[in-house]
């Protein structure tokens, strides 16, 4: 305690900033907001670990009944709705305008508003790329599949040779997203209606299944992540985060080379899920405290900022300005692994917001988690999901 | 014969011994690896030189040494409190007779089947209205009892001859003189071993406190082990090293009380 | 008393006894429990809020008709029926192994305390590695290649394992304790008496242990009905394959947390205490007969 | 403190009452000895007074104030239970110790009391040992003390002496008789030994199926028994009985006759059966055969028989087995009723007044 | 089954040794009596016997066969503990049939054995109770009926009656004797009532300081004692003692001169001292003072005064105070080595052979 330093920490608005990151990535975020309590004199943002996203998730809902929520969180944008209803938080353009998003990766920007306000703020975000074995991909002489019928065929020569093309991770959700995406009917389409059991849906669903069954393609079940198949050697193709670049580089053994592409097309059309993290604001804010964390997330979206975000996380940068400075070119140049999601952004997308998102979304983990793990087809499990789901949604649209 | 018994029983504590070991030892040598976040839990590499800097590293991640404080705390209070409120409710239960006693008993073993998760949120509200969030109370208050405690101390406090108690009225101590200067010394291993197992129970808390507090300066130890888990990978060896020197100070604790939990004062002093 | 009649005045002094274990247990446990069936019996409401607009008996109707509540509570039992006896047993048969062990009983004692004192979450890690399919140690030494956490039909039972595993050194401790609360002469006289072994152990050592033998076992049957650190460490967050570990406490915390169904999570937490309340009610009505001979005040 | 059970009944659960309607008066300051055969309410008795046992009816008076519903705690009462009910957790030392730790007595003056009872007691070499490390007659004298040391108002003695050898516990039975004495204790003293009783007691109380049978000196019991059941329960060996239908024909006829209707048993105390000639005025001669003779110590015990009926004599020499003409005195020669009470006391028929 | 101490050394943790090279023949099939005072060993040798011991050096033999270190299951020994160590969570019954139980006994025919046993003792009303709802006394006898039903090798009885009334205990002791005499188990009977034991023992064996004092009938024992502690121990009152010195004038010159130099002590029983003139032959008659007499039931305890020494009679009749001339006869009457040593008994000098 400098004597001078704290009265004038006292003079400071407090802006308390709850987030789920730990370690490298929790450094990072600390250093940004250094930066900015460095900035000027008004504000102060606290950051405060909850431990990781899930408990993250919890400690908000317990703060949200008892009204001790902080300034700011970390949440996903899905929750939006379900906080919107419970007037939890407030529109951001109220105290950063409309400009500030005007730079903001497209992709990103869909998941900002929801129902004509922006709520959530991009903040880590990552998409699904494709990872590959060089050497084996050399050796098998296989080229990077370009549709997921490719990759189904060259699957399927790889067989004999014992090895797995596709490792995906637990849950093959995001992959089942891209296909229906790609086929250009969407799980959740407007309304919101859920296009579970239509005949896209099924075959969207048979492509990875069938892979499956067949062995072409394997889940990583408890594991949680395909990349340990993918670094034993087994699996040519790893479909995963973008986030977790950085960690695959650190646990890849030594000689094991790698490379990352885009997902592959299905009905000739690219798709990518984007998804991460987001930032709201919440109601229980004083005006002060509101404009302070405009003015934070306002430095947020600053070029040198989500640049340094990007390089040190591993996470997308925020604005199409960031993507194209020359800076961020030259380090994508040194980094080419990171260059694959970056691309993505061009065909990326985001799922559907919408009350009752949290359910839906278990509900239907729960429904791939069957089809993988017990010997349920698409055809016996899609139809109940449906079902399930229309509850859900007609529930929701109830409250 | 004897011998041969004797031989058989080392046998099998010694097979379920490795079993019972084998996790820990696992958890040292990961401790030893070459330190990186990865996705995947490292495999053995025993030909590899062990990583001892491994605890340095992962003491500097986070503020232990605040999170050792704080654990410390948190364990002592806690179990103090939870053995002095069950002492005297288990003595009540056992030794005082009073209107309602059967089902006051039940009922309070009947709560004890309530789930925690359940009870987070209520236990939260009343905290943010006594302003107790984000302190040391929170962290303390609503530990500070334990039915299941009391159930065990009471079914030892059952099994003593009722002369005693009576002879000691008579000697003209109150029901307190003879709860503490009896009861309390002659139920030591039982006490001791409730003591040890609630207060391992505090020590590896880890939802209420992460819930009930904001700041590094009230967090507890097993709050500090998230450091080394992230949504995207797990750095297992400064996670398992952490995990050690959370674990050490318990066993230090057990070995340090171990004396006083198989030391019957009943025992028939007979040699051989 | 040997003849006891409560009182006002005893009922008031014991009170003072009981005092601060109640008061804590009230504010901490009773009040949320009333909330808690409040929330059960709420329609409709605003989950943030907390405000309920309708009331009534739908939140216990839908689990009667939701599947995953049913699989829930059938998993709960199994799994209840899986750990506790064997854990009991397993516990005692140890705890006697240990007990008055001529030469290095503490060292085996504290091998056995070990899993209790290492935190879930890096037992559960620890366990992940030795369930794997491909180098598994369990797979290892059994000769099998299960999917042990990826395989329904398995991964309760690792479940199982990993929890038994765990609880050892608790109830090895209380028993031990209890063993050691109990007086030598018994065991003399019995010998005495021509018993042998295994007649000692079942006509003295196992009534005189009853008292120990009711906590533990009471005990388990509430901590293991409430399982849910364990799966969730093991599973990472979730309830194994194709929910084949979603039990009660974990189908409360999903309907809670993930979900924000308040009312049913509420409800299933009162379905999960009458469920555990029936079971110990009916534990304690037969172990009601056991002590018979520690009751002071009625035969 | 003079204590009063007041028409008091104590039945344990699912069971005949152990006390009915039960009144006794123990006087103030003296040492009452309380007998009684096992299991006839001794220690229910004792529980009573010190309050571990509430009666189902009737009251509880310690001089004249009703104590039946107060605590354990209020009453001052001392005893040795007849388990001891040492505290296995203490030492010898801080068993004594104990009462006066309660009563918060001083340091230094707890010491010297501490040294001043094992002293009495005989337990100083073993201060530092635990109850467990003691012999039983070890253990009772601990629990002798630590009651003595108390300085109760109601010294309750549960069998304290039973289990020492006969050259202590002539010792500890002096002492308590000196303690009560300087005290002025009320003291009631459970027994089964008769000479502990006759040798300290100021009054004997002898207690059978939960009523007082009689109340009295040593002497008073032996010489002039209330009832049967009281002449048989003192004196050892016990009591000879036989019909009165029996020895009438032998007895003085004016006594034969006086009886003849009220009287159908006669009790013969081993000493009233004399070898003759002797000083002492007989009742009657009879020739009875000698059949043994058992030597304790410097008693010797005679069996004889006498028309059909067994006698015992503790007032023979030794003799050869064979016939001789043996005298009956009337002191120590009782008649009784058929209800047992007793009529006739060798001459001083206090029975009848 | 013939039991043996071989030159058995035991000592408690801490402590000097209880038992310090310690000898001791048990006869096959005979009760054997264990009298000493309290602290003296007793019960430490019957746990010695039971295995619940082991001894620190000797050897241990059942006939001939050394069990020393064989576990107490294979003993064969039924033991009564002093504090009866009951099963707190069986039933009377369920205590009895333990043994019984344990041996794989046919119900009916343990239930019958029960039936006998607890009739025995006296239980049969409380077979249905457990330990903490009896009596002392009734929880002694079903301690007792436990360890008889057993019908082991060896049968050892820590004070089994201490807890008793006259009367129970003479029927009780009578049946131990009977039950012992029937199966000819050898038994121990650890006792501190020395009726019981002149009553029931074939043979009394006094133990004290750590060693067999002697070893006899219980007559032996009484008029022939081998030393001062027997003498002592053995018969109550108590034996009086004066210095040798003291009586040497009044004893005939010859005795008188015979002792000079070894005796230094004189023992003399209550019953030695005689009101004059008796039939009975006298050392010498002396003039005492009679000061107070004591009435016990039968017994008349005078105490006397004689040249400063005070005796003790029990052979007066009742009496005012004031002088006497009494006699000492020869039996009873005792001279003692310093070491304690007997060297004269009234004549029998058996302690000289
Ligand atoms: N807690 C109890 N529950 C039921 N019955 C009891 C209880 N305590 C004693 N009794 C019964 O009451 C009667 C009197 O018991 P009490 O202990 O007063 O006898 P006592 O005269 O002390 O005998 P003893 O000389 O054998 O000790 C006995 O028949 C006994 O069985
Ligand atoms: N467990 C023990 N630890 C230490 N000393 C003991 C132990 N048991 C007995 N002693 C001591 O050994 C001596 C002999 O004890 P023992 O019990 O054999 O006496 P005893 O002859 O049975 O006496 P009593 O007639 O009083 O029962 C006593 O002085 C006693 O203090
Ligand atoms: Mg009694
Ligand atoms: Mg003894």
């Amino acid at each position: 305690g400098h004597p001078a330093a704290s009265s004038q920490a006292a003079h400071r608005t407090t802006i308390t900033f709850w987030h789920g990151m730990t370690a490298d990535h929790q450094a990072a975020l600390t250093q940004l907001v250094n930066r900015f309590n460095r900035s000027q004199t008004r504000y102060r943002v606290v950051p405060v670990s909850q431990g990781n996203f899930g408990t993250l998730q919890q400690k908000i809902t317990v703060a949200a009944k008892s009204d001790t929520l902080p300034t700011i969180a970390q949440t996903t944008y899905t929750n939006v709705p379900n906080y919107v209803q419970g007037h939890l938080v407030v529109p951001l353009d109220a105290y950063l305008g409309k400009r500030p998003f005007q730079d903001v990766v497209p992709v990103f920007r869909q998941s900002i508003s929801y129902r004509g306000k922006a709520y959530a703020f991009p903040f880590s975000k990552s998409a699904r790329i494709l990872f590959y074995n060089r050497d084996l991909l050399k050796q098998q002489n296989v080229a990077l599949p370009a549709t997921w019928a490719a990759l189904h065929q060259d699957g399927k020569r790889l067989k004999s040779q014992h090895i797995t093309a596709l490792a995906l991770d637990q849950s093959f959700l995001t992959e089942l997203n891209d296909l229906t995406y790609q086929a250009g009917t969407p799980l959740i389409t407007r309304g919101p209606r859920a296009n579970l059991n239509t005949k896209q849906t099924r075959a969207a669903t048979h492509v990875l299944w069938d892979m499956l069954q067949d062995h072409t393609a394997t889940t990583a079940g408890n594991a949680g992540y395909g990349s340990t198949q993918f670094f034993a050697g087994k699996t040519l193709f790893y479909s995963g985060s973008s986030a977790a670049i950085p960690v695959m580089q650190a646990s890849a053994p030594k000689g094991f080379h790698w490379g990352t592409t885009v997902e592959p097309r299905y009905h000739g059309r690219q798709g990518t899920s984007v998804s991460g993290n987001d930032i709201v604001l919440f109601k229980s804010a004083s005006p002060a405290q509101r404009r302070g964390a405009a003015a934070f997330l306002h430095f947020l979206l600053q070029k040198k900022q989500t640049i340094q975000w990007a390089e040190k996380t591993g996470y997308l940068p925020l604005t199409t300005s960031a993507c194209q400075d020359p800076h961020y070119q030259r380090y994508l140049a040194r980094h080419p692994n990171a260059r694959a999601a970056v691309r993505s952004l061009d065909f990326g997308f985001q799922d559907r917001a919408f009350q009752g998102y949290p359910q839906y979304f278990t509900a239907i983990n729960q429904s791939l988690d069957r089809l993988t793990t017990t010997q349920t087809s698409p055809e016996q499990a899609l139809p109940q999901l449906q079902q399930r789901v229309n509850t859900i949604l007609r529930e929701n649209r109830g409250a | 014969m004897k011998k041969l018994l004797i031989g058989g029983r080392y046998l099998l504590l010694a097979l379920g011994a490795v079993a019972m070991l084998l996790p820990f030892v696992w958890m040292v040598v990961i401790s030893l690896q070459p330190a990186a976040t990865t996705l995947t839990l490292p495999t053995f590499a025993w030909s590899s030189a062990l990583h001892w800097e491994n605890y340095r590293h992962a003491w500097r991640l986070a503020p232990f040494a605040q999170y050792y404080g704080n654990s410390l705390l948190v364990t002592a209070t806690t179990t103090g409190g939870q053995l002095f409120t069950s002492i005297l409710a288990a003595f009540a239960f056992s030794h005082l007779h009073f209107y309602g006693r059967r089902l006051l008993f039940r009922g309070l073993i009947a709560l004890t089947m309530i789930p925690g998760e359940l009870l987070l949120i209520p236990n939260f509200i009343t905290l943010t209205h006594l302003h107790w969030i984000n302190t040391y109370a929170a962290l303390i208050v609503p530990w500070l009892t334990s039915i299941f405690a009391m159930f065990a101390l009471r079914q030892a406090f059952l099994t003593h001859p009722q002369s005693l108690y009576y002879a000691a009225r008579l000697e003209g101590a109150s029901d307190w003189q003879y709860l503490w200067h009896v009861l309390v010394p002659l139920n030591r291993p039982v006490i001791t071993a409730v003591g040890l197992l609630q207060a391992i129970g505090s020590w590896n808390a880890f939802m209420w406190p992460l819930i009930v507090t904001n700041s590094p300066r009230l967090r507890t130890l097993p709050v500090g082990l998230m450091t080394f888990t992230s949504q995207t990978g797990t750095n297992y060896p400064l996670l398992m090293a952490a995990t050690v020197f959370v674990v050490v100070p318990l066993l230090i604790l057990y070995l340090a009380l171990q004396k006083y939990i198989v030391a019957g004062i009943t025992r028939a002093n007979l040699k051989g | 008393m040997l003849n006891p009649k409560p009182s006002l005045k005893t009922t008031l002094h014991a009170l003072a006894y009981l005092a601060p274990l109640l008061i804590i247990t009230v504010l901490f446990t009773v009040w949320p429990l009333l909330s808690a069936v409040r929330l059960s019996l709420a329609t409709r409401s605003n989950f943030y809020t907390g405000r309920v607009t309708a009331y009534g008996w739908a939140n216990f109707g839908a689990l009667w008709h939701d599947p995953d509540f049913h699989r829930a509570v059938q998993h709960t039992l199994l799994f209840t029926l899986g750990v506790v006896p064997a854990s009991v047993l397993l516990a005692l048969g140890v705890a006697l192994l240990l007990n008055r062990l001529p030469h290095c009983a503490r060292f085996f004692q504290t091998l056995y305390f070990l899993p209790f004192v290492t935190s879930t979450v890096a037992v559960s890690l620890v366990w992940g590695w030795l369930f794997q399919a491909d180098h598994g140690v369990v797979n290892g030494l059994i000769h099998t290649n299960i999917d042990w956490l990826n395989d329904p039909h398995y991964s309760l039972l690792a479940l199982i394992l990993l929890c038994l595993w765990q609880s050892l050194g608790f109830n090895i401790l209380l028993f031990l304790a209890g063993l050691n609360h109990i007086d030598d002469r018994y065991l003399l006289v019995a010998q005495l008496n021509g018993a042998t072994a295994w007649q000692r152990f079942w006509h003295v050592t196992w009534p005189l242990l009853t008292p120990t033998v009711i906590l533990i076992t009471v005990n388990a049957l509430i901590t293991n009905f409430k399982v849910f650190d364990q799966v969730y460490a093991l599973f990472h967050g979730s309830a194994g394959p194709a929910n084949a570990d979603l039990t009660l406490t974990y189908y409360l915390y999903q309907k809670f947390y993930i979900e924000n169904q308040t009312g049913l999570a509420a409800a299933s937490g009162l379905v999960l205490f009458g469920l555990v309340l029936l079971i110990t009610g009916l534990a304690g009505t037969y172990f009601h007969h056991w002590t018979r001979w520690l009751r002071k005040d009625a035969r | 403190m003079e204590v009063t059970f007041q028409d008091i009944t104590l039945a344990y659960p699912h069971q005949a009452p152990t006390l009915a309607h039960f009144t006794w008066t123990v006087p103030d300051g003296e040492l009452t000895a309380l007998l009684g055969p096992s299991g006839s309410g001794k220690t229910t008795l004792l529980n009573l007074l010190a309050g571990l046992l509430t009666p189902d009816h009737g009251r509880l008076l310690f001089d004249q104030v009703d104590v039946t519903h107060q605590g354990m705690g209020q009453r001052n009462v001392g005893m040795v239970f007849q388990d001891y009910a040492l505290y296995p957790h203490l030492t010898v030392h801080d068993n004594i110790a104990f009462p006066l730790k309660m009563a918060h007595v001083k340091r230094a003056e707890r010491e010297a009391q501490i040294r001043q009872f094992a002293a009495l007691v005989r337990v100083t070499p073993f201060l530092q040992k635990y109850p467990r490390e003691l012999s039983g007659g070890q253990q009772q004298r601990v629990a002798l003390a630590r009651a003595l040391i108390q300085r109760p108002a109601v010294l309750l003695l549960d069998e304290p002496l039973s289990n020492l050898d006969a050259e202590l516990r002539v010792t500890l039975r002096q002492e308590i008789r000196r303690i009560q004495q300087a005290t002025g204790v009320t003291t009631i003293f459970v027994t089964h030994n008769q000479t502990d009783a006759l040798q300290i007691a100021d009054t004997i109380t002898l207690l059978h199926h939960g009523q007082v049978q009689q109340t009295g000196t040593g002497h008073q019991l032996y010489h002039t028994p209330a009832n049967l059941t009281v002449a048989r329960f003192i004196g050892s060996p016990r009591l000879t009985t036989l019909p009165f239908a029996a020895l009438a024909p032998a007895l003085p006829d004016s006594l034969a006759a006086r009886f003849a209707s009220s009287a159908t048993l006669v009790g013969i105390r081993s000493e009233a059966l004399l070898a003759t000639p002797t000083p002492i005025p007989l009742l009657t001669t009879q020739t009875m055969r000698l059949t043994a003779q058992d030597f304790l110590g410097r008693d010797i015990v005679s069996h004889l028989r006498w028309h059909q009926q067994d006698l015992i004599s503790t007032a023979l020499p030794p003799l050869a087995p064979g016939e001789y003409p043996l005298g009956l005195a009337a002191p120590g020669c009782y008649f009784f009723a058929a209800n047992g009470r007793c009529l006739w006391t060798g001459g001083t028929d206090h029975a009848e007044s």
